[in-house]
């Protein structure tokens, strides 16, 4: 009872860890490309959940590495939706599993 | 102000977090993923509150929110959503796929089981008061390399992002 | 009970510092009824002000001066059946002007209308504003997208481009005036008065204090480096809420009415009560940041002491300025209730019009007793600083009136071109050289 | 000589190559922008336009047709409806073009009331086009400004001739109505009243930057393709043409009077607009001479009461506000007309519009469509 009722670190963790997992399914089995990559950002939310609830253990360098990470989110967000109009244009599709050429 | 940090918010905001996860790997349709993914983003927002961190919660209301997810509704409403959804939503290896997460995640359980120890219960009161400006220390004082390789990196990704969705090379 | 209720008055901070529940939902609906009031106010002000400017009467029916107008048309608008159209996304659709509506009113919880005059004062107040203000291009492009419209889609893809590029300049100019709140002295060029030190804040509240302590509202600050950024900022602003000249995703001429094409109703209602409080929202913004905030002119400037029995004490800070400008509020609703009496008096004399004549005497009469009541030291005390605040939001408010009887509309390319070429360039060099300024000042009054 | 625009023209009904942002757009016929109901089929990249495509005709009433049905008396009113906003030139160039069949001419007195009219009429026509156009920019207060001043010349009217916009004011062989007492009173004063009021105009846009922004370098056409597709009018005259029927071939005295032709450089919007301001001006100048040297007279020349023109054709034009407006009229010796056909500006003009706004942007489509001034009851007829 007593674990319910007051938040510990472990919780926090334990709720990254859900998001975690969530993401990984998503990346793994979803067809869609948009989603996998809306996946890819419940995987990063979910170390950034991991990181800060650890900053108030040691200090702020995980909120400031949270930003980071957020920070590298947005290039990547950039970039990989950039490669998919790319993709889009050419092949018509959102689909992963026709993603199966390097070139075209 | 102080941020309630009660029990109850917690599991709301959990809860909701939980449900918006559950919600962007499930749905069809891309555009409810990404509602789906916003709403977990802004429940983020809310723990990263409650944990002291309200410089972080800002710039994940922001950028996330008010950015990254744009830019995504930006380019689910350019391609054509109309094909997606009519196709099938898993692929064909969804069950090993599963498997191997929920594998992933006995892992975890295993690891929160055995190094319960390593997680002390004691917990740092951080000064929210002056939350960004010991931020804005760490930024530009320690970690001002990264910082500027951080800017950098966006500066590429903005002109990959342009060149590659470019029209015609 | 009783004590809890009253335990706030005494105290200094705002509710939300006091954790005063109570008090919290009493200035949430205060703020709530208030907007929604500042919304009612600006359709009437804006018609009646535009039609002026155009040479017309504007609403003359509806009430004296068709003062009753926006409530007819409110009652209209939820009477009329609400319609969606049948390839639309329901779930969507139904969820963005709720959005919408909610973002707006959210901004205003850390609005200062006084030192102890807002819900609550956070620590990044203003990082919080700007968020919750940037997450109404989220409800913009999700009633276009819902729509499954060519002309709403088009119209939200144009206004999430337009609002997310001109955040950036908006930020930038943000970050001018958020920088000065760290730095020393007084004054213009921060070399005359007291040398308070002072350190950045992000904190609405903490803004209009750090003014206060420098003697100067950040327009002037610098000279004239803060006016550009207020400039910057003040376009950028017009840009954001989608109003004339930058009204590109509305434009009425090239896509009928952009991402609210398809709704009706009550739902149509939601966005247009959204666009105005956000209108006041970002004007409050402007004004807290560069304007001064809730101070009235000439803060410092009191004047020789005076002091009248049970009305007004004698103090340092107590002088005669301070008495006539407190008078401010007064003079001007009792202003407002004689125009409303001079009105009443040229109507036309027909019985026709008895009505009409006698409800704009009671307005009018309404509006001075409301200047009367102001005149109670309690209540004069408090209202002070919430009038000089909404007296500087009505006049950026008439402003964005102004514009739009008198500037075409921009064309999208030409948009971003200002908002990237122009405006972000000049943002960038004024936060450089306010920097560079404040340090160098610094170090020559040290030395 | 083919009209030239660098940018491709692009066949609507090709399929589109997997291109996401590829998008055909209909705008109209019920659109606020397209001055009534033209249909435009845009097929647009983004925001750039490929190709368009008009639809018309919604607003036919085969005038044409009707006219074989009708006396040469009878069909006057007729062509009041098709440029609704310019109706007495329309009503000059038909009473006149019957004139011209029957070989006779009307008298002085009832030419100089003729081009006082016209004239103004040309003021109203613009004012309407700057009005509009400027609203279609987004500016709002041109249109009250424009139509507070229009006012007066609709009063001008009415008390001349009772009718403000359809006014049927002109009749074969001369006038019907005398004009009334202190006519040319009126009409100074409303000189006098309206050339500030252009200057006003002027300082809301001409010097303007978002105005200047929006117009100038928009719906470009040279003056090679205006001839090339027939363009007349200010659209012609702001590609460089001084090319003007009240000058080329005198109408109605107008060779009496001393005007300039106003044109433009580089035929976009920008100079189009300057034109239009200039014009009216220019009208202010003709309607001061003609005011003060109306002759007295008849107003009537003699003409039988049944009109039988002999049989024979007459193609007959004047300049109306929008451009050439020409009547051409087969008789065979009847008193209705075998044929007639009317070549009406805006339809000639609006050919333009897609060589002008092709690889422009959509709000471009608006700008040009308001720049060309059309009229859609003259487009259908």
């Amino acid at each position: 009872m007593e674990a319910w009722s007051q938040i510990s670190t472990l919780h926090y963790l334990v709720l990254a860890a859900g998001l975690f997992l969530l993401g990984v399914i998503g990346v793994l089995t979803r067809r869609n490309v948009v989603i996998i990559l809306m996946s890819i950002e419940l995987i990063l939310n979910a170390v950034n959940l991991n990181l800060i609830a650890f900053s108030r253990l040691y200090g702020l360098h995980g909120q400031v590495f949270a930003i980071f990470v957020i920070t590298d989110a947005a290039a990547e967000a950039a970039v990989a939706l950039g490669i998919l109009i790319a993709f889009f244009r050419n092949r018509e599709t959102v689909n992963m599993d026709e993603v199966d050429l390097l070139k075209w | 102000m102080t941020p309630v940090a009660t029990p109850f918010f917690f599991y709301l905001l959990a809860g909701l977090a939980l449900l918006g996860g559950v919600l962007v790997i499930t749905r069809r349709n891309p555009v409810h993923s990404a509602l789906a993914l916003i709403l977990t983003l802004l429940a983020l927002a809310g723990i990263y509150l409650m944990l002291y961190a309200p410089f972080v919660a800002g710039v994940q209301i922001i950028l996330y929110v008010g950015g990254i997810m744009v830019l995504f509704l930006f380019v689910i409403m350019l391609v054509d959503v109309g094909r997606a959804e009519k196709e099938a939503r898993f692929n064909k290896q969804w069950v090993v796929g599963v498997v191997a997460s929920l594998a992933l995640g006995m892992l975890f359980v295993s690891a929160y089981v055995k190094g319960k120890a390593l997680f002390p219960e004691r917990l740092a009161r951080l000064a929210e008061e002056s939350n960004t400006q010991e931020i804005a220390k760490f930024l530009y004082g320690d970690y001002l390399l990264a910082f500027e390789v951080a800017s950098l990196l966006l500066l590429v990704a903005m002109i990959g992002a342009v060149v590659m969705a470019k029209k015609r090379v | 009970m009783r004590d809890y209720i009253t335990s706030y008055l005494n105290s200094s901070g705002t509710p939300g510092e006091a954790g005063n529940i109570f008090w919290i939902t009493v200035y949430i609906l205060l703020i709530f009824a208030g907007v929604a009031a500042g919304v009612i106010c600006m359709n009437w002000l804006e018609r009646k002000i535009m039609a002026h400017m155009q040479v017309r009467l504007g609403p003359m029916r509806v009430g004296p001066h068709g003062l009753l107008q926006p409530f007819a048309d409110a009652l209209k608008l939820l009477l009329k059946e609400d319609l969606m159209p049948e390839q639309a996304d329901s779930v969507v659709y139904h969820l963005a002007p709720l959005l919408v509506v909610v973002v707006a009113f959210t901004v205003f919880i850390v609005v200062p209308f006084g030192p102890s005059h807002a819900v609550t004062d956070m620590n990044i107040g203003l990082l919080f504003m700007l968020g919750v203000s940037s997450m109404a291009v989220l409800g913009i492009v999700m009633a276009g997208w819902a729509s499954n419209s060519h002309y709403p889609l088009l119209g939200a893809l144009r206004s999430s481009a337009q609002m997310v590029s001109y955040e950036v300049a908006m930020g930038m100019a943000v970050l001018t005036a958020v920088l000065m709140t760290s730095l020393h002295g007084g004054g213009i060029y921060g070399v005359g008065g007291a040398q308070e030190s002072g350190t950045g804040t992000l904190s609405m509240i903490g803004i209009v204090q750090a003014q206060a302590g420098q003697h100067v509202w950040f327009i002037f600050k610098f000279f004239p480096l803060g006016l550009v950024s207020f400039v910057i900022f003040a376009i950028a602003m017009v840009a954001e809420t989608n109003r004339a000249p930058f009204d590109l995703p509305e434009a009425e001429s090239e896509l009928t009415a952009g991402f609210h094409t398809e709704y009706s109703g009550f739902r149509w209602s939601l966005f247009f009560l959204a666009e105005y409080a956000a209108m006041i929202a970002v004007s409050s913004i402007a004004v807290t940041l560069w304007l001064g905030g809730w101070l009235r002119p000439f803060p410092n400037w009191h004047g020789p002491q005076v002091a009248i029995p049970g009305f007004w004490q004698a103090g340092s800070s107590n002088g005669v300025v301070d008495l006539i400008l407190a008078m401010a509020p007064v003079v001007a609703f009792v202003g407002l209730g004689g125009l409303c009496f001079l009105g009443a008096w040229r109507m036309a004399k027909n019985p026709l019009f008895r009505i009409q004549m006698l409800g704009l005497a009671a307005f009018g009469a309404l509006l001075a007793l409301v200047g009367l009541i102001c005149v109670v030291p309690a209540v004069r005390d408090r209202v002070q600083d919430i009038f000089w605040f909404v007296a500087k939001v009505a006049v950026s408010m008439y402003l964005y009136i102004w514009y739009r009887s008198t500037f075409p509309r921009y064309r999208f390319d030409q948009l971003m071109k200002v908002g990237w070429k122009v405006l972000l360039p000049i943002a960038i060099g004024v936060l450089l050289a306010t920097a560079t300024l404040g340090v160098v000042i610094q170090a020559v009054m040290a030395a | 000589m083919s009209p030239t625009n660098p940018i491709p023209a692009f066949d609507l009904k090709e399929k589109t190559y997997l291109d996401s942002n590829e998008l055909i757009i209909n705008m109209g016929p019920q659109h606020p922008a397209t001055h009534g109901v033209l249909r435009v089929i845009l097929k647009l990249d983004g925001e750039k336009v490929l190709g368009l495509e008009c639809v018309i005709g919604y607003l036919h009433r085969g005038v044409e047709k009707i006219a074989e049905n009708r006396t040469y008396a009878m069909f006057n009113p007729y062509v009041d409806r098709m440029d609704y906003v310019a109706a007495v030139s329309n009503g000059l160039g038909y009473c006149e073009a019957v004139e011209k069949l029957l070989h006779t001419e009307a008298p002085p007195r009832a030419k100089y009331i003729r081009v006082i009219l016209t004239e103004l009429n040309r003021i109203a026509s613009h004012q309407l086009w700057l009005g509009t156009h400027a609203l279609d920019i987004g500016a709002l207060t041109p249109l009250f400004y424009t139509f507070r001043d229009r006012e007066e010349i609709l009063k001008i009217y009415e008390k001349y001739c009772g009718a403000r916009l359809t006014t049927h004011a002109f009749r074969i062989g001369g006038l019907q109505y005398e004009a009334y007492d202190g006519f040319q009173k009126e009409v100074k004063a409303f000189c006098d009243f309206f050339e500030p009021k252009i200057d006003e105009y002027e300082e809301l846009l001409t010097t303007n930057r978002i105005w200047i922004d929006r117009t100038r370098g928009v719906g470009t056409i040279s003056a090679k393709d205006c001839i090339a597709l027939g363009v007349t009018g200010p659209v012609l005259r702001a590609s460089g043409v001084k090319w003007d029927l009240r000058k080329a071939q005198p109408y109605c005295g107008y060779q009496e009077f001393d005007f300039e032709i106003p044109t433009g450089e580089n035929g976009d919007t920008y100079d189009r607009y300057l034109v239009r301001m200039a014009e009216m001006r220019q009208s202010l100048r003709i309607l001061r001479q003609a005011v003060d040297r109306v002759p007295d007279g008849p107003i009537m020349a003699k003409i039988p009461k049944v009109l039988k023109p002999p049989s024979g054709e007459v193609y007959h034009s004047i300049e109306a506000p929008k451009g050439e407006l020409g009547y051409f009229i087969v008789s065979d010796g009847s008193t209705q007309p075998y044929r007639i056909r009317v070549r009406p500006p805006s339809f000639v003009n609006l050919q333009a519009l897609e060589l002008m706004v092709r690889g422009q942007l959509v709000a471009d489509v608006i700008a040009v469509i308001g720049t060309l001034d059309i009229v859609l009851g003259e487009i259908d007829r």
